[in-house]
Order: C-alpha cells, then structure tokens, then sequence
C-alpha cells in the first residue's frame, strides 16, 4: 500500500502547487499532473474502468483549460490582500480534518468493505445480465438509470455551453414604449 | 408491487423525451418548441392531478427500475410528500411555460431555452420521485446545470457573473452532498434510502451520522439559500430572464433544497431535537435577515429575490418545529410561497416587458396602463404579506400557533415581526410600481400579450383560493398525505421494504 | 506570418496526425464495442472518439474539421443517441419494466451477449461524442478577445 | 484510516482554493481537485485487500473481487463533474471577454 501513499501525497503537492503558482498554464499543468495522479490510484486501487474514464476525460479537460489560458498578454495571477478569505479556508480545512479524525473510527477498517449489495452483484451479475464486466452490468442494467440521468447532465451541459456562448442573447428593442432610461 | 406504480417513470421521461425531440427538430420548425414545452407540461400536471387519486388511501407505491428490487436496483417512490411536489412543480411550470410562449419572443434561441427548461423540470421530477439517493443526486445535478445555463441565458455582463457565481457555489454544495452520500454508502454498503434508514437504525447518535448531517446541511442549505449559504440567490435570481426566475426561486430552491433536505433528515437520517433546533434557528435567521436586506433594494426583482430567502425561512421554520401542525404549516406555506413568488416573479418579468426597467425609484403609475399585471400582483403581494383571506395569512398563522404550541415564543414573535415588515415591504413596492402619478414616461406603455395575462391569472386565482386547501376533505386529499411522510419518520423504511 | 499560411500546424504534424486519427477513433470503437466484456465502455470510448476529431482540429484548423462536420450535424447526433437510448429503456417497458434488459443475456464473453448492454454503449458513445465535441466546438470558436461592450 | 486522511486533506486542499483564490480560472481548479478527492474517496471505500478488479474471466473463478459498485458510481460522477466544469469554463471565457481579466476584483461589480 506503499504506492497508494506516495501516489496521494504527490498528488496534494501537485493540487498546492497549482494552486498556488502565479502562471495560469503552470498550474493548469500541474492540475494535470494531479489527474494523472488520481489515474494511476485508481488503476492500483482494481478500478480499470474508472482509470481509463478519469484519463480521457482529464485530457479532454486539459486542453479546454489549456484554451482558456492560452492568450496573449494574460497577467500573472496576483495574491495576498485578502487576510480574511485565506483564514476561512484554512479554519474550514483544519475543521474538516479535525471533525474527520473523530468520524473515521465509524468507518469500516480500510480495505474490508461491507458489501450488502454488492455481494449480490458480484455473485449474480453474470448469470442476470450476461456482461463479464460486472461494472458495466452495474451502469447499464442494475442501475441503468443513473446512466440516462448522467447522459442527460452532459447533454444540458452541451446545451448550456452552446448557450452561453451566444455573443447576442437579447433581440433589439423595436418597441415604442421601450425606454431604458440609463 | 402495485399496477398504478407503472405511472411513475413518465414523470421524468416525458420532460426527457420532449427536451432532446426539442433539441433535435425544434430548431427548425418555428413555434414548435413552445407548443411542445406547454404540452409536455400540461400533461405533466394532468399526470401529477391523476397521482393524487393513488394517495388518497395514505398508500405508497414503489417502482422497481429495471425490474430490479430495491436495494438491487433503483426504486422511484410515490408518497404523499412526493405527490404534493409534483403538482406544485408541474402547476408552476405549465403556469411558466405558457408565460414564457409570449415572454420569450425578446431572446434568442427559444429551442434552446425550451430544451433548457424541459431538462430543468425533468431534474426536479426525477430528484422528487427518487428513492435512491445516488439518483437524487444525478437528477439534482442535471436541474442544476440546466438553471445555470438558465441564469446566464441572457448573455450580459451581469447575468454571467451571477452565473457563474451561482454555478461555483452549486457545485461546492454538490460535492458536500456527493461527499455525504460516500460516508453514508461506506457504513450501510447501500444507496436505497428505505434500506439505508434500516441499515443506520442502531448508530445514528455515531459521530459519523453528524458529520454526515452536517454535509447535508451545507450542501442542501447552499440550494435552498438558508441564510449563511444564501449569498448566490439575490444574484442569480434576478439575472435570468422572468420565467426562470419564477421557476428558480418558486420550486427550484424548494425541490432541491427543502424537499431533499426534509427527505433525507425525516426518512433517512432520522429527526432529532439537535438537528431541530438547527432548521429553526437557520429558518428564523434567513427570515429576518432576508426581510432586512429586501427593505433596501431598487431593483425589484432583486427584492423580490432577497423576500425569497425570507419566506423559505417561513417554511425551515415550519417544518423544523417536527410537530404535526407546524408541518402542515410548513408544507402549507411551501405551495403558497411557490405559487405567489412565481406570480410576482411573472408580474416583474411583465413590467419590464412593457416599460424596459425594474427600478422602482423610476417606475410608478402603472396600474391604469397594465390593469391585470396590476391586480394580480396585488394579489400576490397579499398573499406573501399574509392578508386574511388568502393562502399566505393561514399557512404562516399556522406556523406562528405551532410555534406558541410548541413552547418558542420568542420564533413565533419573530416571524409575526417578518411578517408586519413583509406587509410594509410589499405595500411599499405595490405603490412604488403601480399607484401614483402616472409619470410622462410611461403614456406609451401597454399591457402584456394575451398569453402572458392568461397564466398571471390562473396563478392570482390560485393564489386566492389556495386557503381553501385547509378545509377538511380537500386537506385529506392533499395535505395530509403529504405531512404524513414527515410524521412516519424512519417508519418509511418499512412502508418502502414491506411493499417489495 | 504571412497571410497565405494555411491553417493549423506545420506539416510534419499534419501527416502524423493523418495517420494516427483514425487510429484512435478506431481505438475508441473498439473500446466503446466490448464495454461488456473489458473495462471501457461508451464513456471512455466516446471520449476517446471525441478526442480524435479534436485532435484533427488542433492539426488542421477548425475551417478543414467543420467544413466535413457542421455544428448542426453535430448536436443532430448529440439528440439522437439521447433519443435512442431513452428508446432503448422504454422499450424495456414492453418486457415489463422501464429499463427492463428485454433481450436475451446470450453467451458470455463474446460481442454479441448482454442484451441490450452493448446497444446502450453504442448510443451513449454517440451522445457522448456528439455532445463533447460540440462542447469543444463551441469553445474554439468563441472569440476570447476583448468584446465591444 | 491514514489513507481516509490524506484525501480529506486533498478536499480542503481544492475547498481552500475555491475560497481562496481570486481568480475565476483558479477556482475551477479548486473544484476539479475537491471532486478529485471525493472520487477517489468513493473508490476507496469499495477497496478490498488484494482485491481483483471485477472483471470475470473465462477460465478461473475469481472470489476476491473488490466492491464494483462505487466504480459504476464514480464514472457517472466523473461524466457528470465533466459537464460542471465544461460550463464552468465556458462561463469564464465569457466573463472573460467581456472584461479582459480572470480576476475576481475587477470583475465583482454586482452586491452579495
């Protein structure tokens, strides 16, 4: 379990110094960097599926982060002046981590899972949905629904972002009566 | 399980089924994508009107998706709690999508604001008839992603800072709610809620359970507004186009805010004194400071926004009390609050249509040029002040003689305050808009279209009669069912489970 | 820099991105095809489709990509994989239940087993793809300069 | 126990960010890494010692399979935490044009 160790602090090191560098494109490399990270975890952790999802979509990520910072003249990022937000987020997260190390007992131990439900997937799944890859048969026919839901927000999101791109939302006023007094 | 559960799925794959056809042909033909998007939705409350007869009995019915069994698969639930829901959302947005017919005719892109629209009530169908909590959250999100492409829909420099302000903090208090739901599936290894209620029964006092109701607070309160989370709504809200703020701040915040919140704490978590003693003091809080922070506004649809988070108070207040008539109160008020803010929201996005600004230092006048905008918002500013004979007065009556029951005088004396100041609010705005002089100014403006008039009616009439639910049969029918769900508790673990 | 530079990279990596576009949108149906029987699936696959186009464009310039593939076309394909997946659940409806696996589970390990499984992927890769890439499009194409007003 | 930790601090790590930073893209930033952390968080409850992926294969039974329902749940986490961000970022390059800047302090003309 080593690695999984290693893996995780390289990735807070990695989302800190993201965070914190004063370039726009350093720190979307560096959220890259992370995102591999989190692959790399998934892929110990037996999560094959997942690892190759997290991928694709970390890249696709990347480069529209990556076109969003790539202009001409984009100043460095400035900091410091803002005492107060910098004390809320570090009390949230020493909060967090405080209320964290009191709840953790409560959790099943690490590496044994409880699998109520699961257990029936895992024996079944095969013989009721036919699918080998008994994670598919989770997305796609135990819990199919999920699936449309999922496929439903990324269509909103399309349309959203087609939306929100539109240079002109409003037609021009022809009205008479229309008057903005400004 | 029972055959009128088969009505159940078409509440959330009619809205689907309309917004991709929308998507997909609506773009070419002119006036289809309207006509769709009224139809849908009058169907869609025909659907929930029909519902209602299945409740009557105090009956749940449970439908296996998939033909998988519960804790296998995903169950969708129709209660009394749900049933209420649903016909206050379809009502306010058929209401909305006829409005929104005339209205519209000023943007741009209307396929793509119907489809919108469609995907945004399909999201609060699917979250009020889950009865998985992972799928509660899939169908949050896509209500939530469809309003802040909403909120930005116009495209000026304002609307897109509203929305993406509104979308940053939506999304922390997604992933607080995700964060939840991991906690909450790693010490019940399930995601049915019935199940999970079962599974938690011997540990809820567990250290976990709190952070976990602490998770849920700050997640749902975020959507819901309740006042230290509530600094995204007086943006958002007045940013979209009227309609939407109608849908937004009429059932937007209460499907994914009020009722997941009262669903997750009553059935799933369990209700204790603590978490009480939280939902009041928030529900007060955002009250008061919702009402003094509206007192100061120009803008009106800004002050309308900010009397939003007042009146969800009202309805925090209510609920939170846990005593049967403070739920009814609470519920009660829920409906009022959506259709008359609704209303009001219309009535604004109506002023603006004729005259180009919502600035009440500018307006004033009006009430000879646009006469139904004028009444009907007279209506509803009784309503939300709480005038004897609409529904507003009795649902916070309600709440205020629940409160005096239940021993907190100083809640009680609190909410008869917000509501004299509401009522001085609204009076005040009331004249502002549409008493007064007639300025020069405004000789050219003229009433909205026909459309637009027809649903501020139908609203200013619900608004009016909506007292009449207190009265005993109708109050079987529909209220009690609904408050009901709230009173059985954890028991609804059992309801669900015993009807597989 | 002079006006009759043709758009997108240099030559060296147009050719390559030639030859390796099809490659990966192979990959990615591959992939999206035997989402039931090893990891993968409609998501990554569709992704991964997506990315070929987009790697295209990135190679040649948006003129050459949208000349073949017009955003229309693109959210037509977004609406209809949509469509036939809903389709596919209400189907479903027919054998009893919405998003009832109506066809039979057939025999394990091969392509065609699974019921409806692998028609779910295919639709979802489509909507996916479809919807990714108009995502993607309209970014591009977004003027990120300074606007009038 | 350990490993719960480290992602808890990888969350207020990206929370941090959203409260933090002033700038629209740096925010985005923070959200992506607290959604990381929450992903990898739900995988890790499914994690089971020297579990198998499970995947079957044709000729060996495989018993310790690691649990496959938070993966399922996680990629449609993943797909939906790629629609937010899309939007977000969509949003920002709006804002973007219409002011010349990513920072928050020059942007912020509206009152909470």
């Amino acid at each position: 379990m080593v690695e999984l160790y290693i893996l995780l602090i390289l990735m807070i090191i990695g989302s800190v110094v993201a965070l914190e560098v004063k370039d726009l494109l350093s720190s979307v490399v560096a959220l890259g960097a992370v995102g591999l990270g989190l692959c790399l975890t998934f892929l110990v952790l037996k999560a094959p599926d997942v690892a190759i999802t997290q991928l694709v979509v970390e890249i696709l990520s990347i480069i529209i982060l990556i076109r969003a910072t790539l202009k001409k003249g984009l100043p460095m990022v400035a900091t410091g002046g803002w005492a107060f937000p910098s004390v809320i987020g570090v009390g949230f997260g020493v909060v967090l981590l405080l209320v964290a190390i009191q709840c953790f007992p409560d959790l099943p131990k690490f590496g044994e899972p409880m699998l109520r439900v699961s257990q029936h997937y895992l024996d079944q799944g095969l013989k009721q949905t036919g699918a080998t890859n008994l994670v598919t048969s989770v997305i796609l026919d135990f819990r199919a629904f999920d699936t449309l839901g999922e496929v439903t927000v990324l269509f909103a999101a399309a349309l959203g972002v087609l939306a929100v791109v539109r240079t002109r939302g409003r037609k021009k006023l022809e009205q008479a009566g229309a008057i903005a007094d400004e | 399980m029972n055959q009128s559960a088969f009505l159940i799925p078409w509440f959330v794959v009619v809205p689907l089924a309309a917004a991709f056809v929308n998507s997909l042909i609506g773009g070419r033909i002119r006036g289809l994508p309207a006509l769709l998007a009224c139809l849908t939705t009058f169907s869609l409350l025909g659907l929930s009107l029909v519902a209602t007869q299945f409740v009557r009995i105090n009956t749940t019915l449970v439908y296996h998706v998939g033909g998988w069994k519960p804790p296998i698969g995903i169950a969708m639930v129709l209660d009394g709690f749900t049933v209420f829901m649903l016909v206050t959302v379809n009502l306010v947005a058929f209401a909305i999508a006829v409005y929104a017919t005339d209205y519209m005719e000023r943007y741009t892109s209307k396929a793509m604001f119907y489809s919108l629209l469609l995907l945004m009530l399909s999201g609060m169908n699917g979250v009020i008839v889950a009865g998985d909590l992972f799928n509660l959250f899939v169908f949050l999100e896509i209500a939530a992603v469809a309003s802040y492409a909403l909120v930005a829909f116009g495209t000026e420099r304002h609307e897109l800072e509203a929305a993406f302000k509104y979308a940053v903090m939506g999304t922390v208090g997604s992933l607080f709610i995700l964060l939840g739901i991991v906690f909450l599936y790693s010490v019940t290894s399930t995601l049915n809620m019935a199940d999970m209620s079962l599974m938690l029964a011997g540990q809820r006092d567990h250290n976990l359970i709190l952070m976990v109701s602490v998770l849920f607070l700050m997640g749902f309160g975020l959507k819901a507004a309740l006042v230290p989370f509530h600094a995204w709504l007086p943006d958002a809200h007045p940013s979209a186009p009227a309609p939407i703020s109608a849908m937004l701040s009429g059932v937007l915040i209460k499907t994914l805010g009020v009722y997941a919140l009262c669903r997750i704490f009553y059935n799933v978590i369990g209700f204790t004194p603590m978490l009480s003693a939280i939902l009041m003091f928030l529900g007060t809080l955002s009250m008061v400071v919702g009402v003094l922070l509206a007192m100061g506004q120009r803008d009106l649809k800004r002050l309308l926004a900010y009397s939003s988070i007042s009146q969800v108070g009202y309805v925090f207040l209510g609920i939170g009390l846990g005593t049967p008539l403070g739920i009814v109160g609470g519920v009660f008020h829920l409906f009022n609050h959506s259709v008359s803010k609704s209303l009001l929201f219309l009535n604004s996005g109506a002023v603006e249509y004729a005259t180009g600004t919502r600035d009440l230092k500018v307006l004033g006048g009006l009430r000879e040029k646009m006469p139904i905008t004028g009444a009907t918002s007279f209506l509803a500013s009784m309503s939300i002040a709480g005038i004897p004979p609409f529904g507003g007065f009795w649902s916070k009556l309600l709440i205020i003689i629940a409160a005096v029951q239940a021993g907190y005088l100083g809640y009680a004396l609190w909410a008869v305050i917000v509501s004299v100041l509401t009522l001085a609010l609204f009076v005040t705005v009331f004249k502002d808009v549409f008493l007064g002089e007639p300025q020069h100014v405004w000789q050219g403006v003229k009433e909205v279209p026909g459309r637009m008039q027809v649903s501020m009616i139908v609203l200013a009439l619900l608004s009016m009669v909506s007292g009449l639910l207190l009265l005993p049969d109708v109050k079987e029918a529909f209220l009690r069912p609904a408050t009901a769900i709230f009173l059985e508790g954890t028991h609804y673990a059992q309801v669900i489970l015993g009807d597989i | 820099m002079s006006k009759e530079r043709t758009p997108g990279m240099s030559v060296i990596v147009k050719t390559v991105t030639r030859l390796t576009a099809w490659l990966i949108m192979l990959y990615g149906i591959n992939i999206v095809l035997h989402g039931h029987v090893s990891p993968g699936g409609g998501f990554a696959g569709g992704v991964i489709i997506a990315l070929s186009f987009i790697h295209l464009i990135l190679a040649y310039g948006k003129e050459m990509v949208l000349k073949k593939l017009s955003e229309g076309l693109v959210e037509v394909f977004e609406s209809t994989g949509a469509l036939v997946f809903l389709g596919i659940a209400l189907l479903g409806t027919t054998a009893g239940f919405f998003f009832k696996n109506f066809l039979p589970a057939g025999e394990p390990f091969h392509l065609f087993s699974a019921g409806t499984i692998p028609l779910s992927y295919i639709a979802i890769s489509l909507k996916v793809w479809a919807g990714l890439f108009a995502i993607f499009v309209a970014l591009v194409l977004l003027r990120i300069d300074k606007e009038q007003g | 126990m350990m490993i719960y930790l480290l992602t808890m601090v990888l969350f207020g790590v990206g929370i941090y960010g959203v409260l933090r930073q002033r700038n629209l893209i740096k925010m985005i930033l923070g959200i992506i890494i607290a959604e990381h952390a929450v992903l990898l968080f739900f995988i890790l409850v499914g994690y089971r010692l020297n579990g198998r992926a499970p995947i079957l294969s044709p000729d060996a039974p495989i018993t310790n399979m690691v649990d496959p329902l938070p993966q399922a749940l996680v990629l449609t986490a993943i797909v939906i935490g790629l629609g937010t961000t899309a939007l977000l970022i969509a949003l920002a390059m709006r804002l973007y044009g219409k002011y010349g800047t990513y920072d928050i302090a020059k942007i912020r003309e509206l009152r909470g």
